[in-house]
């Protein structure tokens, strides 16, 4: 495929994902009302054309330069994870580290959700970036390992190699803890579901209590397209990229990203909010161990199987 | 782009991170300072790995220690700063002045 | 034309709706939630994405400020309904929806907000505020549309005319920035207010202080309640709990009155889809499918628990133990017990402004106990 | 040589940005622009090695600084004065004298790098940069590696008994026997 090509046509995926996930969401909600589904229920338009209408509020003495910038860019960053993300053969940006590269992107959310948060000076929104950075540093170290496990059996950062070396034999069958972790780390770096306390309505919307219009559009598409961006980058990592039998790559690897993407709405439907105080201790006293740990199995693996 | 281009950024940017932490009174702002100097090693261990003994790893592993060097400043810093404001609710360098005589 | 008109119609199908409970007014707040429901709205939790502002009765002259206020804060297109009766929820909420869709109106009034607020800038004073013949200088009404959601706060301003009404009403121990003042540069803080030291937090770290005014229009609150809290960072350091305009209410069945606190609770807890189980349950009475679906779902919420226990309740023990006791109640123990205002207060002081709110929301539609009302 | 070219246009920038954030950051009168301004400037320098092909330390420069700044804005927030950037920000002390140390600096150095006689480039960069420094602390540089290692893990310790106000003692009871911990936060892992 020709790569003046892909990333318009990454761009159309990830939209056209973040549109399943709203419905997606939709529809469980509806079923958790009893109600009957109707396709103009399903829809997200209505909100989509509700915010476009709404005008844009400003706070007392926001910092607006910081405000905006923040508010942008949770799109540009989960566009820019998708940048790494192989389709098919072909990888808009054939970075050697793509790997890290994720994971400085997912590190410059702390300052955009913080800049969101700080920048409208209001002390809810405040207090949201407060506990995005207090859940950040509990997750971020067992995101590190996570991410290093495939990296460690590809001997390689590059998206495309884990993908080459996982072969049959998906990187989630030996690696299933470092896997658990990548997803509940996408769900709390896109303040998602259970994760999504910085952003809750306990904090009347935490970082985005201040915000409307297109911004607050902004910030949902931009939400929405992090777990897409996430969902994506799970399967190259774990769930053997493209490999499947019959179809094509690229079909297997939408349904795998479509798989993945289900999974995390449906968790974002089925539990309660985490309180970040609490999950601080989860973080760095569970997860930090059992992740090293899966590195460590990962590692005895590697050299097993070495010849 | 060359060598010397590269080193006179990195100057530019440990003279300003000198400014900073010589003239700023809170203790945050002086720690910007060092790490912008530090910001400006970074450049030149680069620099210096790239334009003169690129196939040995010293410079790069300079890098990390400068890297590492930051990191252990920081935390270092808020914990000394943590521990004065407990003291005494001290956050500029010009009210920390228990060992002055 | 054609794209602009698709626009305006499609932005009014699922407006966001804002609801005011009133104390004495549980019924009323009921049908609203359930019409709400029933039409897949969600409903708003700041003023901020806010279309729709909806009182579910009329609300007393304190509470009346703080809907002023969050009707400041609605960016527009915006509609402000009233319901009396329970059957007048669906014909409000259809009243509300052709204001929505009423461009011209939306048209005017935006344009009347900007004057107001270009003359404000002036004055320090909002024309809105003044006509709404709040006259009560205690309570705190910057009435700026800018204000935190169901928080009034000046987190800051910087002319002068606006810090000096915030002097003035410092009295009220709501709002203002509190800043502590023995360094020379705070000296020149606008408008000098009225300063809290420096507060101990539960790290015994002596931060600053910031008086905040948190309640009654925040999702999963109790009608009326307002706390004044002094925050330290995110931890609340002192707590004062504000009941506006107290007002009995009516007598409901003790499953019924269960079902709708676990709603609250659940909302609170951040499931909303157990919230919504529940607002079905206590739809249907307290019993039925939906009311067995929602108790199996809450005995096998394992997260919940974990997310709930150790917190301080109503009438003791932790929220865990509240939860299982209103869970028994659904089915045939005793109804809930009754908020304890004074208790409340109490509970909240170290913990976060997160958990604060959970805690709150356990007491939310408990009737405080009749000493207090 | 358009792609020679480019990378100049693109280091120039970099660098204009990287120097020009730098100064920002003591000039701006709010915390967290300053904050933020270091970040854009740590940003840039990541760019910077980039150009240099040192893909995995750019980025990871990238990871380490944002990070760090998103801390700094936290930690500026709770003990400056200032609590939402609400007051503008100006304490100097000495800022002449400062200044003249600091220009005096720039010159030594900036004319130092133009005046000495660099040595010639041995050898070429390796295909894979990344497996070098890797290679590096694994095997020639190890020592400094392990070195740092240990530096860090007394950071953690001395770092948390100087910020902490609690001891064990407190957690446990002066006998070390009370079950469960007295801590401000329960209930994550454990009763």
């Amino acid at each position: 495929m020709s790569e003046l090509l892909l990333a318009p046509l990454a761009l159309f995926l990830l939209a056209g994902l973040a549109v399943v996930s709203v419905v997606a969401d939709r529809a469980l909600m509806a079923r958790a009302a009893g109600r009957r589904l109707a396709p103009a229920e399903l829809s997200p338009w209505p909100d989509v054309a509700r915010l476009l209408v709404q005008r844009r509020r400003t706070t007392t003495a926001p910092d607006a330069l910081l405000w905006r910038t923040g508010g942008a860019g949770l799109l540009v960053a989960a566009a820019l994870m998708l940048a790494v993300v192989p389709i098919g053969d072909s990888v808009i940006a054939d970075l050697p580290v793509g790997i890290v590269w994720f994971n400085a992107l997912e590190v410059l959310l702390w300052a955009f959700v913080w800049l969101v948060g700080g920048g409208a000076e209001s002390a809810t929104a405040l207090v949201g970036g407060y506990r995005y950075l207090a859940q950040a540093l509990a997750y971020e170290l067992p995101l590190m390992f996570a991410l290093t496990a495939p990296a460690v059996a590809a001997a390689s950062l590059d998206v495309r190699e884990v993908v080459a070396a996982q072969g049959d034999r998906w990187h989630v069958v030996e690696m299933p803890i470092a896997f658990a972790v990548f997803l509940l780390c996408v769900a709390a770096f896109s303040l998602w579901g259970p994760f999504r306390a910085p952003a809750g309505s306990d904090l009347a919307g935490g970082v985005f209590a201040e915000t409307s219009g297109v911004d607050r559009l902004l910030l949902l598409v931009g939400q929405h397209a992090l777990v897409v961006a996430g969902a994506a980058f799970a399967v190259p990592l774990f769930l053997g990229g493209g490999a499947g039998p019959l179809l094509p790559d690229w079909t297997w690897q939408l349904l795998k990203t479509l798989a993945v993407l289900l999974l995390l709405v449906v968790a974002r439907r089925r539990l309660p909010v985490l309180r970040p105080e609490r999950f601080a201790e989860v973080g760095w006293v569970l997860l930090v161990p059992l992740t090293l740990l899966q590195v460590l199995v990962t590692s005895l693996i590697v050299l097993a199987e070495a010849p | 782009m060359s060598l010397e281009a590269l080193l006179v950024v990195a100057a530019a940017l440990i003279a300003i991170g000198l400014y900073g932490a010589l003239s700023q009174q809170s203790i945050v702002m002086l720690m910007m300072g060092l790490e912008l100097m530090l910001n400006g090693v970074i450049v030149a261990a680069a620099s210096f790995w790239y334009y003169v003994a690129p196939s040995r790893p010293d410079g790069q592993v300079l890098v990390l220690v400068v890297i590492s060097a930051m990191t252990i400043e920081m935390a270092m810093g808020f914990a000394v700063q943590t521990a004065i404001f407990r003291a005494g609710e001290v956050e500029l360098t010009d009210e920390a002045t228990e060992l002055s005589g | 034309m054609g794209l602009t008109d698709r626009l305006a119609r499609a932005a009014v199908r699922r407006p966001r709706v804002l609801l005011v409970p009133v104390p004495g007014q549980r019924p009323l707040r009921w049908a609203a939630e359930d019409a709400l429901d029933e039409l897949g709205w969600a409903r708003a939790v700041s003023p901020a994405e806010a279309d729709v502002l909806l009182c579910c009765g009329d609300p007393g002259r304190d509470l009346a400020e703080h809907v002023a206020v969050a009707w400041e804060g609605m960016p527009g297109p915006r509609a402000r309904v009233s319901v009396a009766t329970v059957s007048d929820v669906e014909s409000a909420l259809r009243a509300a929806v052709r204001e929505l869709a009423d461009v011209p109106k939306q048209r005017q009034d935006a344009q009347t907000r900007g004057a107001a607020r270009l003359s404000s800038s002036d004055r320090g004073d909002d024309a809105e505020e003044a006509h709404d013949g709040s006259t009560d200088d205690a309570a705190h009404h910057d009435g700026s549309p800018t204000d935190a959601p169901g928080m009034d706060h000046d987190m800051s301003t910087d002319d002068t005319a606006g810090m000096d009404q915030d002097m003035e009403m410092s009295g009220g121990g709501t709002g203002g920035m509190d800043h502590d003042m023995d360094m020379d540069m705070d000296m020149d803080l606008p408008g000098g207010l009225v300063m809290a030291d420096r507060v101990e937090d539960r790290d015994g770290l002596r931060l600053e202080g910031l008086n905040l005014s948190v309640g009654p229009l925040l999702p999963s609150w109790p009608a009326g309640l307002r706390l004044d809290v002094l925050l330290s960072g995110d931890v609340l350091t002192r707590a004062d709990l504000v009941r506006l305009d107290p007002r009995p209410e009516p007598p409901a069945p003790p499953e019924v009155l269960a079902l709708d606190a676990l709603a609250v609770l659940l909302e609170a807890a951040g499931w909303s889809d157990g919230a919504l189980r529940a607002r079905r349950a206590r739809r249907a009475g307290g019993c039925g499918p939906a009311t067995d679906d929602l108790l199996r779902r809450l005995r096998r919420a394992r997260l919940l628990r974990w997310s709930l226990r150790g917190l301080p309740a109503p009438g003791g023990a932790d929220l865990v133990a509240h939860l299982d006791r209103l869970i028994a109640a659904v089915r045939d123990g005793p109804g809930p017990p009754a908020a304890d205002d004074v208790q409340l207060a109490a509970d909240v002081v170290g913990l976060d402004l997160g958990t604060a709110a959970l805690v709150v929301a356990a007491h939310a539609p408990l009737q405080p106990a009749p000493a207090r009302v | 040589m358009t792609a020679d070219l480019a990378t100049t246009v693109v280091f120039v920038l970099l660098a204009l940005v990287a120097i020009g954030f730098g100064f920002l950051v003591f000039r701006v009168d709010s915390m967290a622009r300053a904050t933020f301004a270091l970040a854009v400037s740590f940003v840039s320098v990541g760019g910077i090695l980039l150009l240099l092909d040192l893909d995995y330390l750019g980025v990871v420069v990238v990871v380490m600084m944002v990070m760090e700044m998103a801390i700094m804005a936290v930690f500026m927030i709770a003990y400056m004065m200032n609590p939402a950037g609400l007051m503008p920000m100006s304490m100097y002390h000495d800022k002449p004298r400062a200044m003249s140390v600091a220009v005096g600096t720039f010159v030594v150095l900036a004319g130092g790098a133009l005046l000495v006689d660099w040595p010639e480039r041995q050898g070429a960069p390796p295909a894979d940069v990344t497996e070098q420094v890797g290679l590096g602390i694994m095997g020639s540089h190890m020592l400094v590696m392990m070195g740092i290692g240990a530096v860090i893990l007394s950071t953690i310790v001395s770092a948390l008994v100087l910020a902490s106000a609690r001891s064990r003692y407190d957690r446990l009871g002066d006998d070390l026997k009370a079950r469960p911990a007295r801590d401000p936060i329960r209930g994550g892992v454990g009763p």
